[in-house]
């Protein structure tokens, strides 16, 4: 496809520290405005697998094979300097837990502000009033008092979204949002879904959604990717992943989320309302 | 409501939190009763009061106003004295969220477990180990688990051994906050039928969880709790089917669904605006 | 040093006497401060009524001039004319007369027992004139107000004021005096002889550690010190400074106070005084600069009495003999409260403890309060010496004396050999006889055994010139500092 | 077209701000926090302090006639004495008159020698607060620097030779250092004075050149924990998720260590400045000694060895007020670059 | 804890060391060649078959005199912890469980105590008090019991919050079973951590008392006495110091090296250290393996 954005082959993260493969064998690519999902279990190598694709990985985590191909870079031969120029601007994330991925000590405004600042090469008063407008954008009211308002003084729905703010804020072409709703009470992390549905319809964002909820990523993803201790048990698309499984693995899935899933209880068959 | 006595009746009771500027009130009012055997759901979002609600129950914090009976036993006029002396006969029991920190790590899953009965006094330490390893049975537990650390054991498991503490006791009443929150779904599965299989005459169940399908999945009737206040007790199948309250009905139309896809997204966002005006 | 002094004579004075002192004085005002050697100290600031030479003998200080009456029981001091206090009032001999009355009278004056108690009135024909009326013959006085006694204060000055900071007509005036921490002097043009005084500033440095003084010399910290022990002496030269063993008056000794039980008792008094060694103290604490004393001053004196050379001495096997006698065969236990923790202390210590005397030490730093009140069984003293022996004496023995840790008197004989000592003039070829038998005659009853005799000895850097060897005196006069 | 435009749906509500927030009302709410709050904490224990300082004075049972007169006292002068001192008066009193008269910076005289006790600090306090002061940088800079070289160079050899020689200076006591310094930068190498003080206005040069040693003496104690207290920070702050988010955002480097990881990871190494001053004010006692500079340290152990009460109290209630006023300070300071730590003392 | 402890060579060493300098505080007196107060006519002499360490001015054997000193200067240290220990400690788990009024009022006291310059008051505690090693000993603990009030209500505080405490409470327990069976085992390893490190600063501080010659009576030896009055003979014995110094310096490095092993070998930074020690191994072996590192994490961690 000519907009694809990230083209992942074959990709290969090694663990030194048990010496174990972490992750083995994903490929994929994505376009412009398509949504991705990862399930699979917890230490499946979901997180690994997106902290590879931002050239963030843990200590003694290793890319030891695969290409990884992002706005048609070969990432392999990028300095460290341009891995710095590319995060934040081509390639974002958000994570479970928001509030540990911002600064406790900065106002989130502030923080805003400074990848603005950064990214976009704003000066400080036009940073700011643009910082406003962005917070606005994601529905939150007064974005004045939440622009001085420390992590710990917000709700993590109001931190996710703040957190997604910092992602988008300079225009990247690809988010990841790791376990992004995960912590979130459903109606919270329903508005959040929603949201990030927005964006990736009217912004042409690439998504990545990884979740371990098979729900959460039906609800948003054209393609699904089953994992599970560091393999693909299986990849497709999400109609055919989710209703005619192939892996015995993604069928365990499915019948548990079933077993206690809200579907299996409500008696009307129609959409709601 | 149930026409036998009800084993719990909790009676405009208030809950307040700090004092002076930042005092707040957590629980306004509830009004509800528990039936002897019966499996009742409390949900909520985050902060609604759910786990305030519980614990003002069993006593671990102070309800300014109204009335906690069990059994006729009015709770709220228990002296400290009085209110361990109550709580060593074991007929209410309490489950964690988190069963990592809901067991001592420094003792094993046998301390832990018989811990209860060692504090109530009465037993030889023989007849304490023979019940522990009835009702680690009785959870499907292993019974060479017995003398390892929590730490030591996965997270399912350790759940487990805290279950079997609360039913040690042979409780009457189960209050379990949000059990399996903090599992993946495997384990969520499995201690949730676990769970299922216990409700039964002999000892009712209180389960709260911001998860409709697990509460779905379990419970006789439901409570929902919003910004503090009942907003709704109903049947299960009521609550999930015909929700009154628009909270309720929000709650049911944000649970993701493999089939429901983003169509929603407008009525979502009219409830919720609903919400905001109310 | 006087030929040094005189190439120098026609440049200014100059240079910084950097001075370490151990001790500051207990006071500025010379009526309460009661230490020997802080004289020196606060001689920088007050001169004195007359001086002592090398040879111990009374020059003319304030006092131009001298004279007594043919029986000796009145003295007249003529002052030098245009004498004046730093504060630029006028040293007259009213201000003589007030001081005196002062030292007699104040209730702290700690010159009470100093050699001044014969003096009955004081008269001030003319300025210039001071008339002392005696009770009794007495030629000592002019020694007497050579220094300890006759530092003449300003009579503006309130005793609380001159507590804090000194004011006389010395050869240097206090610019600033912190107590406990340093004082600096700068010369005093209106002392009367200013002309020999070649120093500019002096800075004096309390409380310096004996630990740190012979770095502080090697670094230039400090130009001078009065206090090296001699267990520094090695050091001092081996960092090149001049060493100076300076003549002195002193004598140490251990204050038994026969006042107190067991002490009252003459036989276990008697055991204390063989059971002292003196000569391991010399040995062992003075390391070589010491002699054995067994008298209030050093061998060769014209006080020191041969034919008390050694009555007591060392034995310890009949100390313990006396010691049973006196109904104590095991000994007994009596607490010994010193003023530093000094090896000395610890020498005694063990003596005593050898024969069966179990001293307790106590370093007790107001010690000199309890010391002086009279009320300590048991402790040390040393003593600087006082320019006229019979003051020495009186001081030792006599029922006022400071240094007289009981407080009882020498007896009738002892009174009566002071007397005819007093009454004896310095010329009398009968004058070192009698002084001898009044010598005699206390060490007779005393309780005070005296242990060793260490000269001053001085430290200082090569660019302070030599001091004038007056006996225990420290004298600026004539004194230079090189390269400044 | 900018995407918050395209973002904001018609429709489409904005998350509830807690209705009463004014940006007002929150900037005097912090500010209040980074003040007022620690005064609240320090006005107590100034208090307590003061008190305990009293306190100790009052049940030494010591008075000036112990002092002035010692066992030569008899009963008749020690009533005068202590009426004239107004020891005669009830504790409480005494402590009220006593501190009503601290507020008023006087803080009585001497039992010794009658001079005012203020002035007495005063005439000590430069030599004190330089030696302090000089050692309190010397403690930043050499903590700072070793503890951020072994926390970039974290689990390298540099690191363990680093961490080994901050483990052998913080257990050198300060006697020891010192005479290790006069032996060896004074008398062995006659590069310093080995001792005394000279006031700043006689030349920086020979203030420093008294003051280095003393101070250093002083500053390994405080240097050691810094150094220490930085490269835990420091390391524990690099493994917080922030800078992960931070990398995630695209900021460089240097910008994340700056800007996020030092603020954070310096904040404990600050507090613990704040609690290690009061050893470069008390750990004087033996560097005085040793340098003979006549300071506080040494004025209070001559003070209290002769039972000079109203000195001994003096001392200590100018250490407290400095010892607390330079709390307040990194307290202030701390609410400022690190908020989210609330601290005590 | 012990199991992991036995596998740290720097446990041993520091056990070791405090082991031979514990001997010497119980039996230095005992263990002296000769009478340390009896002096003779060698004075400050080298050192020899005789005295191993010398003699000192008085013609005292220096090592007897070390040795004797050693119980004032090591049991005094231990003293002191034990003081901070008890002083600190109990108040500080009081103040979770007696109310707001008491943690506030303790808080308080301990935020005094810290505030306080340390040695200044300690002399002045000790001078004003009577002179005498007791009194040191008092004043020096109860200037280091803040660390552990802080210590131990911190553990009491985490430990009191968490859900398994009140698990027990739940079952009917009393404060005393919560505070035996589930605080104090916790709080212990810490205290203990704590009491290592208060007992190096005793020594240094009871040691710097008696070089200042605060707390003893001549002719009673200390390690901070001798090497006072050792300062004072450089010039004949300059190696005298080195004596004092090396015990002092040695026993408060073994201690602190206990303090940190215990640290290390406690609790979770017990496990943490252990994986850290993985992590090196592993990094090692990476530097070996020659692979090509394509894309590596973490530019400063
Ligand atoms: N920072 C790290 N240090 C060491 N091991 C790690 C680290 N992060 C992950 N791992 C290990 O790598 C493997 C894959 O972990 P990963 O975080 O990718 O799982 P995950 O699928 O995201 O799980 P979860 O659903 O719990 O987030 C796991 O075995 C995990 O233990
Ligand atoms: N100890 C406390 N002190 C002060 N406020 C508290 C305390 N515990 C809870 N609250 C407040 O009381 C309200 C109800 O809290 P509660 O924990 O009962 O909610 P919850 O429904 O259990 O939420 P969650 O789903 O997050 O467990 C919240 O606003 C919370 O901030
Ligand atoms: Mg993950
Ligand atoms: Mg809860």
């Amino acid at each position: 496809m000519s907009d694809t954005v990230l083209a992942v082959d074959d990709l290969t993260v090694h663990n030194h520290l048990d010496d174990t493969p972490a992750v083995s064998g994903v490929s994929f690519e994505l376009s412009a405005g398509e949504v991705l999902g990862i399930v699979g279990e917890s230490g499946s190598g979901k997180t690994i697998t997106c902290r590879a694709l931002l050239g963030v990985l843990p200590d003694l985590f290793e890319v030891t094979g695969g290409a990884i191909r992002l706005l048609g870079r070969d990432v392999t031969s990028l300095t460290e300097r341009e891995w710095t120029q590319l995060r934040g601007s081509r390639i974002s994330a958000v994570f479970q837990d928001p509030a540990s991925y911002l600064n406790p000590s900065i106002p989130v405004g502030k923080q805003l502000e400074e990848v603005l600042r950064v990214k976009n090469r704003l000066r400080r008063k036009d940073a700011r009033a643009k910082a406003m407008e962005l917070l606005a954008a994601v529905h939150i009211r007064d974005p004045e008092y939440v622009y001085q308002q420390f992590p710990h003084e917000l709700s993590g729905g109001m931190l996710q979204r703040v957190l997604i703010t910092t992602a988008i804020a300079p225009e990247p072409a690809i988010l990841i949002a790791d376990e992004a709703t995960t912590a979130l009470d459903v109606t919270v992390q329903a508005e959040i879904i929603d949201l990030l549905a927005d964006l990736a319809e009217r912004l042409g964002l690439a998504l990545i959604v990884v979740s371990h909820d098979l729900a959460v990523v039906a609800q948003l993803c054209q393609q699904i990717i089953v994992l599970r201790g560091g393999l693909v048990v299986e990849q497709g698309a999400t109609d055919q992943v989710l209703f005619s499984p192939r892996h015995e693995y993604t069928r365990l899935l499915l019948e548990e989320h079933h077993r206690f899933g809200l579907e299996r209880f409500l008696t009307s068959t129609e959409p709601r309302p | 409501m149930t026409d036998i006595a009800p084993l719990l009746s909790v009676e405009g009771v208030d809950v307040h939190y700090g004092r002076g500027a930042r005092r707040k009130q957590a629980i306004h009012a509830a009004d509800f009763a528990i039936a002897p055997g019966e499996v009742v759901g409390l949900i909520g979002e985050t902060g609604s009061g759910k786990s305030t609600l519980a614990r003002a129950i069993i006593g671990l914090v102070r309800p300014e106003a109204g009335r906690i009976a069990f059994h006729e036993e009015d709770l709220t006029a228990l002296t400290p004295a009085k209110w361990r002396a109550f709580r060593r006969t074991g007929v209410i029991q309490y489950v964690f969220q988190d069963p990592l920190r809901s067991l001592d790590p420094d003792m094993t899953l046998h301390d832990s477990v018989a811990e209860p009965l060692l504090i109530r006094g009465g037993l030889t330490r023989a007849q304490i180990t023979e019940k522990v390893r009835r009702q680690f049975g009785k959870v499907l537990l292993d019974e060479t688990l017995l003398s390892r650390l929590p730490g030591q054991v996965s997270g399912g498991q350790r759940q487990r051994a805290a279950i079997a503490r609360a039913l040690l006791t042979e409780p009457r009443l189960l209050i379990l906050d949000e059990p399996v929150s903090a599992l993946d779904s495997a384990n969520r599965v499995q201690i949730l039928e676990l769970l299922h299989a216990l409700a039964g005459p002999d000892v009712a169940l209180l389960f709260i969880s911001h998860d409709l399908g697990s509460v779905a999945g379990i419970t006789d009737r439901v409570i929902v709790l919003y910004r503090g206040r009942i907003v709704e007790v109903d049947r299960t199948d009521s609550i999930i089917n015909r929700p009154a309250h628009p909270y309720t009905k929000l709650l049911v139309g944000s649970a993701p669904t493999l089939t429901a896809g983003g169509s929603d997204r407008q009525w979502r966002d009219r409830l919720r605006a609903e919400l905001g005006a109310a | 040093g006087s030929s040094g002094t005189a190439s120098k004579a026609s440049s200014g004075p100059g240079g910084t006497l950097k001075w370490a002192v151990a001790n500051a004085p207990a006071s500025w005002d010379p009526v309460v401060d009661g230490s020997g050697f802080s004289f020196n100290y606060t001689a920088l600031a007050y001169d004195s009524l007359t001086h002592t030479n090398e040879k111990g003998k009374a020059v003319p200080g304030l006092a131009e001039s001298w004279k007594y009456n043919p029986d000796g029981t009145q003295v007249t001091f003529h002052l030098r004319s245009g004498l004046k206090f730093a504060d630029g009032s006028a040293l007259d001999a009213a201000a003589v007369k007030a001081y005196f009355q002062r030292a007699q009278t104040q209730t702290n004056s700690a010159l009470v027992g100093e050699g001044i108690a014969p003096i009955e009135s004081i008269d001030t024909p003319n300025r210039l004139d001071v008339v002392f009326n005696l009770s009794q013959p007495d030629y000592q006085i002019p020694l007497v107000v050579a220094q300890r006694v006759g530092q003449i204060t300003s009579p503006k000055k309130t005793p609380a004021q001159l507590n804090a900071s000194p004011d006389g007509a010395g050869p240097f005036k206090a610019v600033s005096v912190v107590p406990g921490s340093h004082a600096t002097f700068v010369r005093n043009p209106n002392y009367w002889d200013a002309k020999n005084i070649r120093i500019a500033k002096v800075e004096l440095y309390f409380n310096v550690d004996a630990t740190t003084v012979v770095s502080g010399l090697q670094t230039g910290v400090y130009n001078f010190t009065d206090e090296l022990s001699p267990s520094q002496v090695k050091a001092a030269k081996a960092a090149g400074l001049d060493v100076v063993l300076h003549p002195g008056f002193n004598a140490n000794n251990l204050s038994v106070n026969r006042a107190i039980a067991p002490f009252d008792n003459p036989t276990v008094l008697e055991a204390v005084k063989y059971a002292i060694n003196r000569d391991q103290i010399v040995k062992q604490v003075d390391f070589g600069y010491g002699t054995v004393a067994t008298q209030p001053f050093p061998k060769g004196y014209i006080a020191y009495d041969p034919d008390h050379s050694d009555p007591y001495p060392y034995n310890p096997a009949k100390a313990k003999e006396l010691l049973a006698k006196a109904g104590y065969p095991n000994g007994f236990s009596v607490p010994f409260v010193v003023s530093a923790d000094t090896p000395e202390n610890e020498l005694l210590q063990a003596q005593l403890k050898a024969v069966g005397i179990d001293a307790t030490l106590k370093v007790d730093t107001n010690w000199s309060t309890s010391f002086f009140a009279k009320k300590l069984p048991l402790s040390t003293y040393g003593t600087t010496g006082r320019d006229s022996p019979i003051q020495t004496l009186q001081a030792h023995f006599g029922a006022k004396g400071a240094l007289n840790s009981s407080g009882i008197d020498g007896g009738d004989a002892y009174q009566a050999a002071i007397a005819k000592a007093l009454a004896t003039p310095l010329d009398s070829p009968d004058y070192q006889k009698n002084i001898q038998a009044a010598t005699a005659a206390g060490l007779e009853t005393t309780g005070l055994v005296f242990t060793d005799t260490v000269p001053n000895i001085f430290a200082k850097s090569t660019s302070v010139s030599d001091l004038p060897k007056i006996p225990a005196k420290i004298t600026w006069t004539g004194v230079t500092i090189r390269g400044s | 077209m900018s995407i918050e435009a395209e973002l904001a749906s018609p429709g489409g509500r904005t998350r509830a701000a807690p209705a009463e927030a004014s940006v007002a009302l929150l900037r005097a709410r912090r500010l209040a926090m980074t003040v007022l709050r620690p005064v609240a904490v320090f006005v107590p224990v100034f208090l307590f302090a003061t008190f305990i300082t009293f306190l100790l004075g009052a049940i030494t049972g010591l008075s000036p006639a112990y002092v002035q007169l010692g066992d030569a006292a008899t009963p008749q002068a020690v009533a005068r004495l202590n009426h004239q001192w107004g020891l005669d008066e009830p504790f409480l009193v005494r402590y009220w008159n006593w501190f009503h008269a601290l507020l008023q910076a006087d803080l009585g005289k001497s039992w010794i020698n009658g001079v005012p006790v203020s002035e007495l600090i005063a005439q000590r306090m430069t030599v004190s607060l330089s030696a302090a002061g000089v050692a309190l940088l010397i403690g930043i800079v050499f903590g700072a620097l070793l503890g951020l070289l072994a926390a970039v160079t974290a689990t390298s050899l540099l690191d363990r030779v680093i961490t080994a020689f901050v483990s052998f200076i913080s257990v050198l006591p300060p006697f020891v250092v010192g005479i290790a310094l006069v032996a060896v930068l004074a008398v062995g190498l006659h590069l310093l004075p080995s001792a005394g003080y000279i006031p700043i206005s006689a030349g920086v040069g020979p203030w420093l050149s008294h003051i280095i040693m003393p101070a250093i003496a002083l500053s390994l104690d405080t240097v050691a924990a810094i150094a220490r207290q930085l490269r835990t920070g420091l390391v524990g702050a690099y493994q917080e998720n922030y800078v992960v988010g931070a990398r995630v955002r695209g900021l460089g480097p240097r910008r994340i260590f700056f800007v996020h990881v030092l603020r954070n990871g310096a904040g404990p190494s600050l507090a613990l400045l704040g609690l290690h001053f009061p050893n470069l004010l008390g750990g004087a006692v033996v560097t005085e000694t040793i340098f003979a500079l006549s300071g506080y340290g040494v004025f209070a152990a001559q003070s209290a060895l002769h039972g000079d009460v109203p000195a001994v109290q003096g001392i200590l209630v100018v250490s407290i007020v400095l010892v607390v006023g330079f709390n307040l300070v990194v307290n202030v300071l701390l609410n400022r670059i690190a908020p989210a730590a609330a601290r005590g003392i | 804890m012990l199991s992991r402890l036995v596998r740290l060579p720097s446990f041993w060493v520091a056990a070791v060391i405090l082991l031979l300098v514990l001997l010497l505080g119980v039996f230095g007196d005992v263990l002296a060649p000769s009478n340390p107060l009896k002096g003779s006519s060698e004075v400050l002499a080298a050192p020899s078959l005789a005295h191993p360490l010398g003699t000192d001015y008085l013609g005292r054997d220096v090592l007897s005199r070390i040795l004797a000193g050693s119980p004032v200067s090591v049991l005094g240290a231990i003293e002191v912890a034990g003081i901070a220990l008890v002083v600190g400690s109990i108040p500080g788990l009081l103040s979770v469980y007696l109310g707001r009024a008491f943690e506030w009022l303790t808080l308080r006291i301990i935020d005094t105590l810290i505030a306080l310059p340390f040695l200044v008051f300690a002399v002045a505690m000790t001078a004003l008090l009577g002179n005498g090693i007791n009194q040191a000993m008092l004043s020096v603990g109860i200037l280091l019991a803040p660390v552990f009030y802080r210590v131990a209500r911190a553990a009491a505080l985490q430990v009191s919050s968490s859900p398994y405490v009140e698990a027990a409470t739940l079952s009917g327990a009393s404060a005393s079973w919560v505070l035996r069976r589930h605080i104090l085992p916790k709080v212990l390893a810490p205290l203990g951590i704590s009491a290592a490190g208060a007992a190096g600063t005793g020594l240094v501080i009871v040691a710097s008392l008696t070089f200042l010659g605060i707390g003893v009576q001549p002719p009673a030896p200390t390690w901070g006495g001798i090497l006072a009055s050792d300062l004072g003979y450089l010039d004949y014995q300059p190696y005298a110091p080195v004596f004092p110094i090396v015990l002092i310096v040695l026993t408060v490095l073994a201690l602190n090296l206990l303090a940190d092993v215990l640290r290390d070998a406690s609790g979770q930074s017990g496990r943490v250290m252990l994986k850290k020690r993985a992590l090196r191994r592993a990094a090692k072996k990476r530097r070996r393996s020659s692979a090509p590192i394509p894309q590596r994490a973490g530019e400063l961690t």
